[in-house]
């Protein structure tokens, strides 16, 4: 705790581990609480899908040190686990985002930033979604342009990620009064103005795991 | 939550076990799950489908001859998984190409197009038609679109019929395009409905309120007013659909010639006077079948207003929310083509005619 | 109360009038009310039921080619009125007598018979089988003996036929007793339902209670219980149907020779390991397909424990209490005659195959 | 009122007129509770079969003073209006109960015993059903015998119909610590226990409604 001689140390492949460990954790913790946010906007189902996704990904997660690996055994779990919008897209994300880093077995703080990019690229075109239409995009890009700038001034990766994690929150918070355009909740219209984005909180609670894992695993 | 079922987490796959043993001439497979006509296809376009179970006898109650070869079950309202298509269009690829029935939902439409891109990876030529005739939703840009409603049971009806006539890939996927922009639903709900899942309703419903312009997933609908009469609540969604315009809206295509998905622009038919319709009248689930006569009653009167005569009709359970009370309309015009193929036979557990 | 209707007090003319409206095919005759396949029936005996609605599909959903000539709807839950039963008679006598089939509640058992006697003052032969096949009740004695359940579907189906194969009435009467005597049937309740006309559910149960042993009109059963799982609860269904004994009770019928009602002694069979038997597992109405294959598989079980083989079966709605969430199974022994009948072509609003 | 020259009159067909007509005003007031009388252990529909049954008997009131012919028509009203077991049984019991009236103007005390004794003996005959079985009868039949019994010590016919209308009140009650045999209630077994008869209640009802026709029309 007191140690910070790693505090700069590259993430590791077991750090991305620990990551997707508490991501399993907290999908399972606030699965009820995802599914109501599903409800009065969507099919409330997202809760049980991600937690039933999550916790395929950790019954299968590889001990591989390849973060290419991982992440790509992630993605593939997660589409044939997930189902629904969020099962594709967040494969997706898994998908694109581990391509630069097969591997490797470790990830340098501007290597974040490129998985970022490229699992939001993906999500993007699979979905054919922007910002601002109330998706799991509005919680993902606001925490990527977050990091990114925080490693442009050298932040370690600990910091980087905190930045990304708090950006995510208000991002997914920004979702509130949005009008949604894609998915199920673009049916309501109107209506589905006043309710938090689901697949926003969920993408929320994975970054603030990101955040977390590198955080005590750089202690 | 008061159901018929052993374990919520698993309600599914138990369901599915008794499904294969009701219909053994439909062969059951686990992980992945689909259900598929016994013994495959032979020489002839496989058509297939799948979505979220909950809306029973959709789809796998229209697997058989003449209709659907196979069908992909989600978890309930929650769309099914590439690896299903993948593996159901294996199973029943017969050589000539598979046509894929897709509901437009997000989760349908990017799942399968996974599974039609991993087919195709193993030179099976696919193609997918979206099904979106919900005229509940206006607008195609600030939205995911219409949803698939009742017009799927039609498309998938008519298309099986037409692969039994060896249509090939080709004329099959234009036929159900067509049919496509024939047809139109809408739907209400008078209450909600639980997935064994959740355990509590989706949403709330005061004593006297509906929800208008639902679904099939238990989701709240475009608008929420105070309860009607049988009668009023008929004009407003066959008012809605026999007056929709000509939708339009771009829709994602397998183009074979340039080997990608291309968008193209797709434009509804608007119902004319002198037109033939084929008509469901759908429980959402818990109405009774008594009640649907009603609703028919006033449907086909509002339907002769508009010069627009009902020649074929289906009333019952086709397209369900679990136990949602409400209904849902579907008109598809018919021409000489959709309904020498909606009457020839067909045999499976929840449509059956002419054997 | 939240139903697709207009006019609490008018909700069956209502239904029948869709009724009439979607099956041209099917006469409807308003005052008295009955519906009947147009044209009557020509040199055959005809079959005639009826009931209280609220079943549907029972009755109207089978009249037509190879099952019901007509059916006679009373009041929701309500038993018919003679003069109903009386003109539908008339309307389909073709010159060979008329079956009766009536599920044994004391109304309809006492209307059927009074519309029996005045159809013999006109000349018309007239036979009463009164189907009596529900499980939940023991005794006869002390009660109004066992009700009629989904076995009435399968004598319907099976003596429609035989009256298109020639059956003369005395054969006809024969055999529906037999089927009679070789169903048996037993059902149970999630929830209560609500006839339109009360508006408020015809009973309390708890959110953890069932009821098990319910007849068909929303009364509640032989006994409450706590909620169980589907495989239980079809155990206990299952169980009580496989295992019950040969049943014995008095039934009036009619003596043509006496020309008089006489009360016969009756005994119904009990299932033997090596019997085939055709099976429904019928949704009492709100309980939704998916769950009805929970149930279907777990009595596939248990009817194989005790060597009873299901050779057909229907899964669905059959024989209803409005929108009550809940199930009922109904077994009967098939021997060859009742199993070449079951599978002759059938065309009717809610049963169809061979057509 | 204080005029009492008339209160040993015969009763005429006006005043059995008047008796359906306060029947029919009794059931419709009584339609909710003979309903919920038969919501444990019915099927919750009696109420609106004899209002629906005794509305139509009002409308169709024929007003010949032949009260044989008045109660024949009531019967066949009943039969075709009521459905259930109560259209059957009632239509019984006014069709016998009139046979002996046939061209008869009005109903001596006598009359009135043989009325409810042919009309039972169909309703017994008709439901294979005894007393104590829980069923309309139960009513009927004690207001018969108190009629009897009332006739012969010499009552007039409005204070026999008040000893009937009494006594079916009390058989009335009586039907609720009895085990339904006949009709719906008896599936119930045990379960019928403590809860009152809807037939026998809308029995007392009318023969309460009889009791008040005779005496409005005596006075
Ligand atoms: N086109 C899209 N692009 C990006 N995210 C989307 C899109 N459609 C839906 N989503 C996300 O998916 C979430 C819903 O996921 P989930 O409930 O699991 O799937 P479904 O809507 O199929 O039930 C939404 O809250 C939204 O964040
Ligand atoms: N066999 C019978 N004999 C005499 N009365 C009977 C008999 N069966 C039923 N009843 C009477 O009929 C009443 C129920 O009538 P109703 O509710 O109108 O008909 P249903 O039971 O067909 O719904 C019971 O309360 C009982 O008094
Ligand atoms: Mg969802
Ligand atoms: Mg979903
Ligand atoms: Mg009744
Ligand atoms: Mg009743």
């Amino acid at each position: 705790m007191s140690d910070t001689t790693n505090s700069e140390a590259a993430v590791s492949a077991a750090a991305i581990r620990l990551w997707l460990q508490k991501s399993a954790e907290v999908l399972a913790e606030k699965r009820a609480y995802l599914t109501e946010l599903d409800s009065p906007i969507g099919d409330a189902d997202h809760g049980n899908n991600m937690d039933r996704g999550f916790k395929a990904v950790v019954a299968t997660l590889s001990d591989k040190e390849d973060v290419g690996a991982v992440l790509k055994a992630v993605a593939m779990t997660l589409i044939s686990k997930v189902g629904g919008a969020s099962g594709p897209l967040y494969g997706t994300f898994f998908l694109d985002a581990g391509k630069p880093f097969a591997g490797k077995a470790a990830l340098e703080p501007a290597d974040l930033v490129t998985m970022f990019e490229d699992g939001i690229a993906g999500v993007k075109k699979r979905g054919r979604a922007e910002p601002g239409m109330k998706t799991m995009l509005d919680a993902q890009i606001p925490a990527a342009e977050a990091l990114k700038a925080a490693v442009a001034e050298g932040k370690s990766a600990v910091e980087a990620l905190k930045a990304a994690a708090d950006a995510a929150e208000e991002g997914m918070k920004a979702t509130i009064p949005m009008q949604a355009q894609r998915g199920r909740a673009s049916y309501l219209g109107e209506r589905s103005i006043d309710h938090q984005d689901p697949g926003a909180t969920s993408s929320y609670l994975i970054i603030r795991a990101l955040a977390e894992a590198v955080a005590e695993t750089s202690q | 939550m008061k159901k018929l079922i052993n374990n919520a987490e698993d309600v599914t796959l138990e369901q599915l076990k008794g499904f294969g043993l009701a219909h053994p001439e439909i062969e059951v497979h686990f992980d992945p799950n689909y259900v598929a006509v016994a013994g495959g296809v032979q020489n002839r376009v496989a058509v297939v489908s799948g979505g979220g179970a909950g809306h029973e006898p959709l789809h796998g109650g229209y697997v058989g001859m003449g209709m659907l070869d196979a069908a992909c079950p989600g978890q309930t309202f929650t769309s099914p998984t590439p690896d299903q298509m993948y593996e159901a269009g294996k199973a029943v690829n017969g050589g000539k190409g598979i046509l894929q029935i897709i509901k437009n939902y997000t989760g349908d439409v990017l799942n399968f197009r996974m599974a039609a891109d991993l087919l195709r990876d193993e030179g099976i030529d696919v193609r997918n038609v979206v099904i979106d005739d919900d005229v509940a939703l206006k607008d195609s840009l600030y939205t995911a679109g219409r949803r698939g409603l009742g017009t799927t049971v039609i498309a998938e009806k008519v298309c099986g019929a037409a692969s039994q006539e060896g249509y090939d890939l080709d004329r099959l996927e234009a036929l159900c395009k067509k049919v496509n922009i024939h047809g139109k639903s809408m739907g209400m709900a008078l209450t909600p409905c639980t997935t064994p899942q959740n355990g509590t309703p989706s949403f709330e419903l005061a004593e006297d309120e509906m929800e208008i312009g639902i679904g099939i997933h238990g989701e709240p609908g475009t608008e929420r007013m105070p309860i009607k009469s049988a009668d009023e609540i008929t004009e407003i969604l066959a008012t809605r659909i026999l007056e929709d315009g000509a939708y339009t809206r771009e829709l994602t295509e397998w183009d074979s010639e340039k080997g990608d998905w291309v968008d193209v622009e797709v434009k509804d038919i608007t119902f004319q006077s002198g037109d033939e319709v084929i008509a469901i009248v759908n429980s959402m689930g818990a109405t009774p079948i008594s009640e649907l006569y009603t609703v028919y009653a006033k449907l086909a009167e509002v339907a002769e207003k508009h010069g627009v005569k009902i020649v074929r009709k289906l009333i019952g359970h086709y397209i369900t929310s679990l136990e949602m009370a409400g209904v849902s309309i579907t008109l598809v015009k018919a021409d000489e083509e959709i309904l020498r193929l909606y009457d020839a036979p067909v045999n499976t557990p929840a449509l059956r005619w002419g054997v």
